[in-house]
């Protein structure tokens, strides 16, 4: 287990390591200077210097590459061109926005995907499964951002159930938060739910045909004891990859929902900071979303070997 | 005059409703499309930075009225030199910083030289440049002394950019700021809003309401749907004029129309072939119809313009008529400069939707004339980067919003590159005549060069459109400067 | 009274008919083998009898158990008598248990759903007893342990512990030792045997290989077609049954070639100490990796003309042999030479000695690129010559290759899919013959044959040897066949050779161990009067 | 149960047929629009914008008096185009390293291949087709490049998986007793064989490539005006739909009703492929 362990991690560090350098690369080609766009249109020459120079724009590429990274390291993210404060505060602020979305969406994919996916196949060609298969079919081809337009004009704009958008704070109350994300997060947790329920109902179907399921009918257990007791679990590993995809998505692929729903998060932080030119936060939450998908990815690989006693023994 | 007696009506309807207090309606949320990046006014030039800040956190020796009329703000009078040189402030006396220091001369030498330093990165450096030094005669008296006259300089001083900042607190002001005015900054949640709350120390009269949120709503459907719940009171410049029927069929609001200093220009590259032929920018502007733009891109928010300059300045004059909407004549000028069959070029548009939307309406104009365009839709840093500072374009939509910025047209190096020294040699002599009747005619002669030149293409002047809750009073109308000035608001009954 | 009693089952699955009139019985205590070459029925009779049916299965007439018509008997009432009243044990042992759940828990399983007040402790301790009961002592394979830990055999032990966990009246075991070696196999059958006796349980044997249960059976069934052919005690229907079907499948089983001894002395392949190792992932985060020699020292000659079998159990080293010999992979130490030539020089395959040899697989349907005609299948070694043969050259040589495996020039336009498992193998051999190699590698080539089908593939190869002098290495894990088609026979255990000698030497009186126990486990049919034995063909 | 069996043969070729038909449409509205629209969409007509539904526009005109219908045509070229161009790069590119991958597994080559994809697979994809568009400028162009990216690692895996499969199979080993190098063998014996893999992700991808065309021209940063594309027509709508809810409506529907089609068709192709399914139902 450990060693498995210890495998993966190294093939982490690896990875980041690469990631960082594409990243880095990527957005030092980035045309537009940061300065420039600050100061406007009526901005001298040497005052765009000045700032340059102020902003650490003007140092070689990598002594800015290895800043960046060594900062990275020490937790220091550097200091934002335009906010002109820490990357890592306007970051965190920015996280609990995207982390609770983030996990909420999930938690609704979970919740649709499982009895669907679940109740479709155990019912496999019954009406409910053809049912399940035609919403999930529909909900993979709707784009969450023209969901999410529809439900703000039904929602928020007729029926005034829910705001239209915006971001309360925690501190204004717990469920004030929480109904203020509940748009976003259904919006967001569709398409992705009628995901993971097919993938669910796959998954489960190809168990159920397994040979130990026989085996476990074979014993006397009931068809909805040996899917419980047996499939389910070994159904769950592909399960586990998609939803380890889908955080990862849901982190950074709310984007556009952010914008849609005005909400303060990453996804909205790093698309206003690829407009403003704020290179350095452009970069280091990037890298944080990669880093979030690379320990999400690490997370399930070690949640595979819980799962599955063949990895734990280190096989 | 009439600023006179509406300021005083409006003292007087202060006067009547003080003494009714309101339990619930005591404080106000203003909804913005954008949000500052930081909130130091003097080292940038986000335009939201000043609307948050400007007169309600931080207040300038000279400050602008609703109007655009230059009053006195800090420097509660000044004495002007007869060579134009040299001018003392005297500055108010008792005004506090929020952080509890004494606003004295010193801090307006420490702005004014922090401004104009070599290694400023002031936005609007050019307002300072012909300062040649300040000094403090005393505590409550400055003296700044000008390298050339300049008629402009007490204007330039209202700027949100020439704002009165203290050494104690200049390190955290991206932050943290801490100005004169009537309210203090309290908290900034990023991406989301900005709270002020009113400064109970404040040297004049105390602002009428305790608290102001600055809500940051980009998307105009969001801003729509905020209006509609009533989570803001107002939504000062209204993203998406389309909604605006909306919100007129609707008594709890009320819209409020003025003008801002933004003329809306077609530029074009003077430099660049064909626009190097004043036939070729003539066929432009004629080729135009600007009341469709006005009403398809704006939806009839806009006056329509000339020349580049704003309609509600007493020296404007209308010369919409040498650029009347003619396709036929466009064509034939087009045939003049040998251009019959039309041509091809690009028409690169940066993000706000009345260059988006007119930008579509414009190539369709122009394609009725012949002349093909290729939209490209820019964000701001590639537009500066692209069309502003390498002058790859042949055609661009902006919105120049800065106040009595005609001068620009005698900036060769200018993005457009108009290249006249006749108009270079007037507005150099505008920069140091002081007779305001003589003034007055010089800008109207300038007015008319740059028309009859077709520089650019001048479309319409920006409308600034706010909706407010019918309730809410005190919202200024037109918009001089990009400020929300607060420190007036109130709730009616 | 019968314990079992099938009347007249009929099933279809989606509308295709599998069983027709199918009836047995079975008393108690008793075992009966039901034998068939595949597609005969037997194991959806089983299948049947648990009611353990595919979707889209549709069954008439009578099973009964104990009286009970398991056809009307409602889903929770099979349950209770599933595992409780009949246990099941099933061919495949490498899936038939639940990958994730230890063994003691999913033996465990089979006593706390049939008995809800049973303590999860007392469940265990009798899962250990019944483990126990089945050859894996708790002290060498605790409850904890999980199936990926153990090997093919003990798996089908932890399966059948899991079946008679509860001692049922009637036990089916639907070809249980199919997929192990035959020493695990001979362990197995008698694992079974001894639980039947002490359990006083009906035993149901499905297999296909007559040898396995005329051991063993009280009674036999043979089946065919989703009917039941012929029925009997096992000793009369095996020497006395004159059914057609029945004697061709007995002749079959023993079938013996006529072969032409026609060896030559003069070496064709020779393998001198040949060395093959793999290497295995690492350990350790910064351990090396390290190594499996999977072949270990090996030195035999092959000589013109003649037959060589190679035999050994899964996992003894001679697939990567075969690899090694086809110069398909380099080896780590010693020389192989066909011809006097090495197959794998300066690290390259090499083409010219190449084209001397070709190999027959095991799997006919996994031997063929499903999305090319035979001509072009059969036509692929031509890429060995030097020039390849065109037009009506290749259709000519494409021709001759498969006439003389008995089929047609017509069938080279068909796709493999319209040919049955013997019909491929005949193609794969043409394949092999096309390019008129002197070496043929027989990798298992008639294992995935019904006994009938692989008669037949047999007469074809000594057929072929005869008339084109070919020269086969025949690699088996089936003594009975090995025994019948090679001249000298070479066993090897463990990477290593460790017998070799004339065939009918080394069966008569094999020197080594390792060669005894193969040859005790090795399961035989009993001999079968001469007169009878006679008939030829099929 | 035997007509049950027969009746899911007849509905999955049923979301064959239903897919097929729904993708087919649509690509020929969008050649359709190559010769004729109702309307020229490049003209605007600003006095009878924001029109219902109605006789002279089936789907009404947007904000500046533009057909929907007209543009909705000429918007299904732009996806269509965009996305099958993507689906071809992705499998232009991963289908050749996916089999190299396979062919020689477990090798240097093999390793940096599935790295590369994992680390392709790490990046936020939205994400990094606004940071290309943001480099590159906004084009369609640049679009596909943004979508045929992430398109690359979805065929190498899959190729690489089918095709490890393959390798071990006998008729593999044939092809090298017959002395067949590793290209030519993947070339005449895997890739013909993981064609119908292809043929069915292929489809997927296809119908996310629309989504995804539809998500960067929201944005702005997919084709650029006057072409007319649905995600843009979404975005133009987005401040119109409390006054014009039909200009949010039909290029929505457009998009869903193209990738559903374009997923069932996908279905259907697998049902018929899928060697298992197929056999559970002879």
């Amino acid at each position: 287990m450990l060693i498995y362990a210890l495998k993966r991690l190294r093939s982490l560090v690896l990875s980041l390591l690469v990631a960082s350098v594409v990243i880095f690369a990527v957005i030092e080609v980035v045309p537009g200077d940061p300065a420039a766009f600050m100061l406007g249109i009526n901005a001298q020459e040497d005052t765009i210097a000045a700032l340059r120079e102020e902003l650490g724009l003007n140092l070689s590429v990598y002594q800015r590459y290895f800043n960046w990274v060594g900062g990275l390291l020490s937790g220091d993210f550097g200091i934002s061109y335009t906010y002109r404060s820490p990357v890592a505060e306007i970051v965190t602020e920015r996280l609990w926005v995207s982390l609770p979305l983030a996990a909420y969406a999930l938690s609704l994919t979970v919740l649709l995907a499982f009895p669907a996916g679940i109740l479709a196949a155990s019912r496999r060609g019954s009406v409910t499964d053809l049912s399940v298969m035609g919403f999930t079919q529909l909900g993979v081809a709707i784009p969450n951002f023209w969901f999410a337009m529809l439900m703000v004009l039904a929602f928020a704009i007729n029926l005034r159930w829910f705001s239209a958008g915006g971001f309360p704070g925690w501190d204004e109350g717990f469920w004030i938060s929480m109904k203020s994300l509940t748009l976003p997060a259904i919006a967001l947790a569709l398409p992705q739910a009628s995901i993971l329920a097919r993938v669910m109902r796959s998954s489960l179907l190809d168990t159920l045909g397994e040979d130990y399921v026989r085996t476990c009918r074979a014993k006397g257990l009931s068809k909805a004891q040996a899917l419980w007791r047996h499939a389910l679990r070994n159904a769950l590993i592909p399960v586990l990859t998609i939803i380890g995809l889908q955080f990862s998505f849901l982190l950074a692929g709310a984007i556009i929902i952010e914008n849609v729903f005005f909400l303060p998060g990453l996804g909205r932080l790093v698309f206003q900071s690829i407009s403003q030119r704020d290179l350095i936060v452009v970069e280091s939450v990037v890298m944080l979303l990669v880093f979030a998908v690379i320990l999400v990815n690490f997370a399930v690989d070690i949640a595979y070997a819980l799962v599955d006693p063949r990895l734990r023994r280190g096989r | 005059m009439m600023k006179a007696i509406s300021r005083s009506m409006f003292a007087a309807s202060m006067m009547l409703t003080a003494g009714a207090a309101f339990a619930a309606n005591t404080d106000v949320t203003v909804g913005l499309q954008l949000e500052p990046p930081h909130l130091d006014p003097t080292s940038a030039a986000a335009g939201a930075i000043d609307q948050v800040l400007y007169s309600n956190v931080f207040e300038g020796l000279t400050r602008f009225g609703p109007d655009g009329s230059v009053n006195p703000g800090l420097a509660e009078s000044w004495t002007i030199s007869d060579d134009g040189l040299s001018y003392t402030f005297k500055l108010r006396a008792g005004v506090k910083f929020h952080d509890g220091s004494d606003f004295e001369a010193t801090d307006v030498v420490f702005s004014l030289d922090r401004a104009r330093a070599e290694d400023s990165v002031n936005a609007q450096k050019a307002l300072f440049a012909g300062i040649a030094s300040v000094e403090a005669l005393d505590a409550g008296t400055v003296k700044v002394t000008l390298s050339d006259a300049n008629g402009s300089f007490l204007f330039n001083m209202a700027w949100g950019d020439a704002v009165m900042v203290a050494p104690e607190s200049i390190d955290d002001i991206k932050s943290n700021p801490v100005g004169t005015g009537a309210f203090r900054f309290d908290s900034w949640s990023r991406g989301d809003k900005i709270e002020l709350a009113r400064n109970e120390d404040y040297w004049g009269t105390p602002a009428r309401i305790e608290a102001a949120t600055f809500k940051f709503i980009s998307d105009p459907t969001a801003a729509f749907a905020a209006m509609m719940a009533e989570d803001v009171d107002v939504f000062y410049s209204y993203p998406a004029p389309e909604n605006l029927m909306a919100f007129e069929a609707d008594a709890r609001f009320t819209i409020l129309s003025g003008s801002t200093e933004g003329e809306t220009i077609l530029a074009m590259n003077n430099k660049q072939a064909p626009f190097d032929n004043a036939k070729v920018r003539a066929a432009v502007s004629y080729a135009i119809d600007r009341n469709a733009i006005i009403d398809g891109a704006m939806f009839g928010f806009g006056t329509p313009i000339g020349t580049h300059f704003a309609p509600h300045n007493p020296d404007y004059v209308d010369l919409t008529g040498n650029s009347a909407y003619d396709p036929e004549k466009a064509r034939a000028l087009l045939a003049e400069a040998g251009l019959a069959d039309g041509f091809k070029t690009t028409l690169k548009l940066p993000p706000p939707s009345y260059a988006r939307r007119g930008g579509e309406i414009i190539a369709a104009q122009l394609r009725a004339v012949g002349i093909e365009t290729e939209i490209s839709n820019l964000e701001w840093a590639q537009w500066l980067e692209q069309v502003f500072r390498g002058y790859d374009y042949g055609l661009t939509i902006v919105s120049h919003t800065e106040p009595m910025d005609i001068g620009i047209y005698a900036r060769p190096e200018y993005y457009f590159q108009y290249d006249n020294a006749d108009f270079q040699t007037l507005i150099a002599d505008l920069a140091v005549e002081a007779d305001p009747g003589k003034r007055s005619g010089m800008l109207k002669q300038a007015q008319t060069v740059i028309s009859e030149d077709y520089v650019n293409a001048y479309l319409f002047q920006l409308a600034m459109v706010s909706v407010v809750k019918t309730d809410l009073k005190g919202i200024w109308e037109n918009a001089p400067t990009q400020a929300i000035d607060l420190t007036s608001v109130y709730w009616a009954d | 009274m019968s314990l079992l009693d099938i009347q007249k089952l009929s099933l279809s699955i989606h509308g295709t008919p599998i069983l027709d009139n199918v009836s047995l019985s079975l008393r108690p205590g008793e075992i009966l083998g039901v034998i068939g070459e595949s597609g005969s029925g037997k194991s959806m009779t089983a299948f049947a009898t648990m009611q353990l049916l595919p979707d889209g299965a549709n069954a008439s007439g009578k099973i009964l158990l104990q009286g009970q018509d398991l056809l009307t008997t409602s889903e929770p009432e099979l349950c209770a008598i599933r595992g409780k009243d009949i246990g099941m044990v099933f061919q495949e042992p490498m899936t038939a248990l639940n990958p994730l759940q230890s063994i003691g828990k999913q033996v465990a399983e089979t006593l706390r759903i049939h008995d809800r007040s049973l303590s999860r402790g007392e469940a265990m301790r009798r899962a250990a007893n019944t483990l126990e009961r089945c050859g894996l002592p708790g002290d060498q394979f605790p409850l904890s342990r999980y199936p990926f830990e153990l090997s093919g055999g003990q798996r089908q032990r932890v399966v059948i512990a899991m079946a008679i966990a509860l001692q049922p009246k009637l036990l089916i075991a639907d070809e249980p030792t199919t997929a192990l070696d035959v020493t695990t196999q001979a362990q197995i059958l008698v694992l079974l045997k001894r639980l039947v006796s002490e359990d006083g349980m009906a035993l149901m044997m499905i297999t296909h290989d007559l040898a396995v249960v005329s051991g063993m059976a009280d009674r036999i069934c043979i089946m065919r077609a989703g009917k039941v052919i012929e029925e009997g005690a096992a000793g009369t229907l095996i020497t006395e049954s004159k059914h057609p079907y029945t004697r061709a499948l007995f002749e079959a089983s023993s079938h013996q070639p006529d072969r032409i001894q026609g060896a030559h002395n003069v070496p064709l392949l020779q393998v001198r100490n040949v060395v093959r190792d793999y290497a295995l992932p690492r350990k350790g985060l910064f351990a090396k990796p390290g190594r499996h020699r999977a072949v270990n020292d090996v030195s035999f000659e092959l000589h013109h003309g003649e037959s060589l079998g190679l035999v050994g159990e899964s996992g003894c080293g001679k697939s990567t042999l075969t690899r090694a010999i086809l110069g398909l992979e380099e080896v780590q130490g010693g020389e192989i030479l066909l011809d006097g030539e090495p197959v794998f020089a300066a690290n390259q395959p090499n083409h010219k000695v190449r084209r001397k040899m070709q190999v027959v697989f095991q799997d006919p349907y996994g031997s063929f690129n499903p999305r090319h005609k035979v001509a072009r299948l059969i036509a692929e070694p031509f890429h060995l010559l030097e020039t390849q043969p065109r037009g009506a050259e290749r259709e000519a040589l494409i021709d001759e290759a498969l006439e003389s495996v008995g089929l047609t020039p017509v069938d080279k336009h068909k796709y493999i899919h319209e040919f049955s498992g013997g019909q491929r193998q005949r193609i794969a051999i043409a394949r092999a013959l096309i390019i008129k190699p002197k070496l043929i590698i027989l990798d298992e080539a008639v294992s995935a044959l019904d006994v009938s089908i692989r008669a037949q593939i047999l007469d074809l190869l000594a057929d072929l040897s005869a008339r084109f002098g070919l020269t086969y290495l025949f690699i088996s894990h089936d003594l009975s066949v090995v025994r019948a088609i090679t001249d000298r026979v070479l066993v090897m255990q463990d990477g290593e050779i460790v017998e070799q000698g004339e065939t009918g030497a080394v069966f008569d009186a094999p020197a080594h161990a390792f060669t005894r126990t193969l040859i005790a486990a090795a399961p035989r049919l009993p001999d079968i009067p001469a007169h009878i034995g006679d008939t030829h063909g099929a | 149960m035997a007509e049950k069996s027969i009746l899911r043969l007849a509905l999955s070729s049923r979301n064959l047929i239903i897919g097929l038909a729904l993708s087919l449409v649509f690509v020929i509205a969008g050649l359709l629009s190559f010769l004729w629209t109702p309307y020229d969409v490049t003209m605007l007509d600003i006095p009878s914008r924001f029109q219902t539904p109605s006789a002279a526009h089936w789907l009404g005109t947007d904000h500046f008096g533009r057909d929907i219908l007209s543009m909705i045509m000429v918007g299904a070229r732009t996806s269509i185009a965009v996305a099958l161009v993507a689906v071809g790069i992705g499998m232009g590119l991963g289908v050749p390293l996916g089999l190299a991958a396979a062919a020689r597994k477990d090798s240097l080559l093999d390793d940096l291949i599935m790295r590369g994809n994992d680390l392709v697979f790490a990046f936020p994809s939205l994400l990094i087709a606004i940071l290309i568009t943001a480099v590159f400028g906004p084009s369609a162009l640049n679009a596909i490049i943004a979508i045929g990216v992430f398109n690359i690692p979805v065929f190498a895996r899959l190729v690489r998986g089918a095709a490890l499969s393959l390798w071990t199979l006998d008729y593999v080993l044939s092809a090298r007793v017959a002395g067949k190098g590793a290209a030519r063998i993947s070339f005449e014996h895997i890739l013909p064989n993981v064609a119908n893999l292809l043929i069915v992700q292929g489809t997927i991808q296809f119908s996310l490539g629309i989504l995804a065309e539809a998500s960067l021209s929201y944005v702005g940063l997919g084709a650029q005006p006057p072409i007319p594309s649905w995600g843009r027509m979404l975005a133009d709508s987005q401040t119109m739909i409390s006054l014009a809810p039909h200009m949010a409506l039909f290029p929505g529907l457009a998009i869903v009703l193209t990738v559903l089609g374009l997923n069932l068709a996908g279905d259907g192709l697998r049902d018929l492929f899928d060697p298992k399914l197929r056999k559970a139902r002879t």
